[in-house]
């Protein structure tokens, strides 16, 4: 895998990873499979977020290739990403708001799994998206709960233990609340990064700011490693001291699209739809990207 | 999915079913209204009221693409050209807290797998929450859409499998259990308006808050609207039928192109 | 005053003014007294924010001249212009978290009113600068209050009566909570509009979009009306849908500094310091602000 | 407001006691660290030791610029170099919200009018807060920082109405009434850990909370801090002597001008 200079593969261990929010360490540029190896542990809580867009499929690969186990696996909008770590036994545990192929149809993998326990059982904590927002919200902001108006006459506070009420000490007013999400790693991908490890997105930047603030250990891969960062209009920039890891990846987010650099490789999500009906084909399809190392 | 041919196939009417349903939900947006958009057949009708009759419309995805005016119809909410063409875009968190929360949307367009009888709508699961016969993709943001426009437009193919009398799972809330529901709830805005089906229109009535029939496409009857129906069907004293497409519309609506069309049949 | 061709004097009143948190009408482009006369009120809770940067002194002059009286004034970082207004006897209340004439001193015409009540009394509600941005962003949110953590130890609760507490229904830990702000008006100064009433702003920004979109109604002043929007890194974009009015005020924001227009006159915030400290010398500066019509 | 030649005049030994301090300030910060800056003297402090031995230390103003590097001191918090020279600049709400309150700053740099042997912050009110003698400019961001920054410092000029037994507003809370209160009201920093005079250094005593001084800058003596302390101070086992200003850490300090300060004498 191609990689800026500073990281190689007898590179030291990551400095910073575990403090938590306190870091300020620059994130370090290592190989994408020594920051998965250094960062994400079984049994891990792990969000992979992006909103259609720059959805880190480079990083899920190497979660499968590294054969974690037992993951919760959290995101606004799982989808084809998702599917193949279900699909490649990572997860026991699904915590999400809206999973799907996105313009295609349904995820098979996950849903063979939710039915059948295929490969591994896996359990779901369901929200919606505003709720699942104001949770990484909340996370980023180190505050236990958020507020929103929302579930009210749903039927989703009745299976979510993460949902409850609170009552406003001004008006009285009842409220939805949901509990903060803190991913003990968090993983998005950007369009490029400096020698520093700041790393610079932009397009739909989804909720991706929120989820690297809330969670304990983060890694953005990223298209490229750059000299300076030119400013963009609606980018959004992450200060490599919140980072724990920065790992090029180029084309790591597709088959999604990365604003600038590649289009969304819709023929693909549509060709999951056969390969994910059937566990053969899946299990065909995992031999590739377990061999592709 | 393509559209099964119920009723006003190309070959009898000059339009299919699904392009009436399309043309009748544009029309009911006016220009300048501020609209929250589903994807799928929500998006279609808007974008296709947006080069109608509502220029202005301002469309906004829950990506955060806020007065967005895409060229081709964007696949998924998500899609870069709804970020290339929007005015600004936001952060998830700041579209749905800054945005749809405070009720400044006028119009929630949603469609769903099942609505029902008193206009709540379910995309979660058909059948048991934990036992599903069909487990659906989930909420997404449409609970919270449902609860804060101002008023909502829901768009979906009339079937029997879908106009149930009460919805498996109740993803988000229209009438609720009866018309004063919504209240009770602390929901403000005033839910469910129109059902714009392939087949004709639902309104909620005012005293119950039930979905009756108030229009009809042409050549559609009340018995093919009853038969797609999961529970007895009123009609609306007051019945009209829907004005066919004009050639604009339908020369409008088939010349849109949705993004990356050429590999999605 | 040089305004752009759709607005003159003998303009229509303001369509959406009013209409609170339902505003699908274009912000009308019209003559800042214009402005100013259909949406202050006498009474009104009235926010003219920035935060050093980019602050409406225009609008706040135009206030002074139509002279409004017994307003709150709302804002972080309350500086000349709320000294100003307060002079000239517009304001019964101040809502704020930090006054003072940056990097100068103090604000003398405020300390008089609020030591002798001259020109009129001034009671005042205090916070602290994220306890006024979290009150921001719920008015924002359309929630009653906002969640943080602050005020905790420290004397502001037992003066200021919208700082209460809250209990996280999850984790039963006690948060500080701030009422909503939700001024009757927002006025706020930007770089530049497009004729459909859209409002770009750049550089430090501050709080303004919260307050704006935190007001029954709202005023943005502008450098410049612009055929098309160039987007610009960092830039926060209004849409004119949430705005009711907007008034070019080329440079309306001076002495204070528009980011890319020009620099902060600091010369004329020392100036003020002098003037401020006396009434004969603020009532000789307030009479040159009212004859500038 | 220039500072008094309480000591270390630059004629009797080649540096102000104002230079001394920002000095002494500057050398606390370490490289690397995300600093929390209040306008002033902690400004001062903490782009000096960004040109010496910390260049990557990471300042952070309220205005919600991030990782900015001014090439000269910013008059204001919300100077329009401070945007120009920043990593990025966020919304007011961001910054307190997601960057300092979880704790991920390091350092809080403050400043204030009074500060109480338990090392309490006063920027509200001289007097009652209803009838104050002196009204002060208010809390700003200074609450909040003190709170949640990892550790705070304090850069003050030692004088006796500043140094008070008790602050008569507590508008940021250092230790509080004792050495648990920060626990007991949920402030998860570590609150002051160092106040940096003209004079000298105070600390708190681990046991008590109590600002103990343990450096003198050269040429002061225990005394004169003494007769500058609002209360008996008392004096470290271990009290030090800081080094003297290096003819860079001078340098560098005269050297760096402040925005406008043409204009400004």
């Amino acid at each position: 895998m191609p990689h800026a200079g500073t990281g190689d593969a007898a590179a030291p261990p990551i400095a910073g990873a575990g403090r938590a929010h306190y870091r300020s360490d620059v994130a370090k540029i290592v190989p994408l499979p020594q920051a998965v190896s250094e960062l994400v542990h079984d049994g891990d809580t792990v969000a992979l977020e992006g909103f259609t867009h720059l959805i880190p499929f480079a990083a899920g690969h190497e979660i499968i290739r590294q054969r974690r186990r037992d993951l919760t696996l959290v995101r606004m909008t799982p989808d084809l990403i998702y599917d193949q770590l279900i699909g490649a036994g990572c997860a026991s545990r699904m915590v999400f708001s809206w999973g799907g192929n996105p313009g295609v149809g349904s995820l098979h993998r996950m849903r063979d799994a939710l039915a059948t326990g295929w490969p591994a059982p896996l359990e779901i904590e369901e929200h919606s998206h505003a709720g699942m927002a104001n949770r990484y919200v909340a996370g980023a902001s180190g505050l236990p709960f958020a507020v929103l108006r929302g579930y009210s006459g749903t039927d989703l506070p009745t299976h979510t233990d993460t949902i409850s009420t609170v009552e406003c000490p001004f008006t009285g007013e009842r409220l939805a609340a949901v509990a903060a999400i803190n991913p003990d790693v968090t993983i998005v991908h950007a369009q490029r990064a400096d020698r520093e490890g700041n790393v610079q997105l932009w397009g739909i930047t989804g909720v991706q700011k929120e989820a690297v603030l809330a969670a304990r250990r983060s890694l953005a891969t990223v298209e490229e490693v750059v000299d300076e960062l030119e400013p963009v209009p609606g980018a959004v920039v992450l200060p490599g001291w919140v980072l724990d890891a920065v790992s090029p990846a180029p084309g790591g987010a597709a088959p999604s699209y990365a604003h600038g650099y590649y289009d969304r490789d819709n023929a693909a999500y549509r060709a999951w739809d056969a390969i994910s009906r059937d566990r053969e084909a899946f299990t065909r399809w995992l031999r590739t990207i377990e061999e592709a190392a | 999915m393509s559209a099964e041919p119920v009723a006003g196939t190309q070959a009898a009417s000059g339009w299919t079913a699904d392009e009436m349903m399309s043309i009748a939900a544009a029309r009911t947006l006016r220009d300048g209204q501020a609209c929250f958009v589903g994807i799928g057949l929500p998006s279609t009708a808007a974008n296709l009221a947006r080069r109608l009759h509502a220029p202005r419309l301002v469309l906004i995805y829950e990506s955060g693409t806020l007065d967005t005016r895409p060229d081709e119809l964007p696949l998924s909410i998500g899609d870069g050209i709804l970020a290339e063409s929007a005015l600004t875009v936001v952060s998830v968190p700041e579209i749905f807290n800054y945005w749809l929360q405070p009720g400044r949307i006028d119009v929630g367009f949603l469609s769903g797998a099942q609505v029902d009888r008193l206009g709540n709508i379910n995309t979660t699961v058909i059948g048991e929450y934990d036992e599903p016969t069909v487990r659906l993709p989930g909420s997404g943001g449409a609970p919270e859409i449902a609860a804060s426009c101002r008023e909502v437009i829901v768009v979906m193919r009339h079937r029997m499998r879908a106009f149930v009398e009460r919805v498996d799972f109740v993803t988000s809330v229209g009438h609720g259990s009866g018309p004063d529901d919504r209240a009770l709830l602390g929901l403000r805005g005033a839910g469910p308006v129109r059902v714009i089906t392939d087949l004709g229109v639902l309104e909620p009535d005012p005293d119950t808050a039930e979905l009756v029939l108030t229009a009809l496409h042409q050549g559609i009857t009340v018995e093919q609207a009853r038969a797609e129906t999961g529970w007895p069907l009123q009609v609306a004293a007051d019945l009209v039928f829907t004005a066919p497409p004009s050639t604009t519309e339908l020369e409008t609506l088939r010349a849109m192109r949705t993004v990356g069309s050429k590999e999605i049949p």
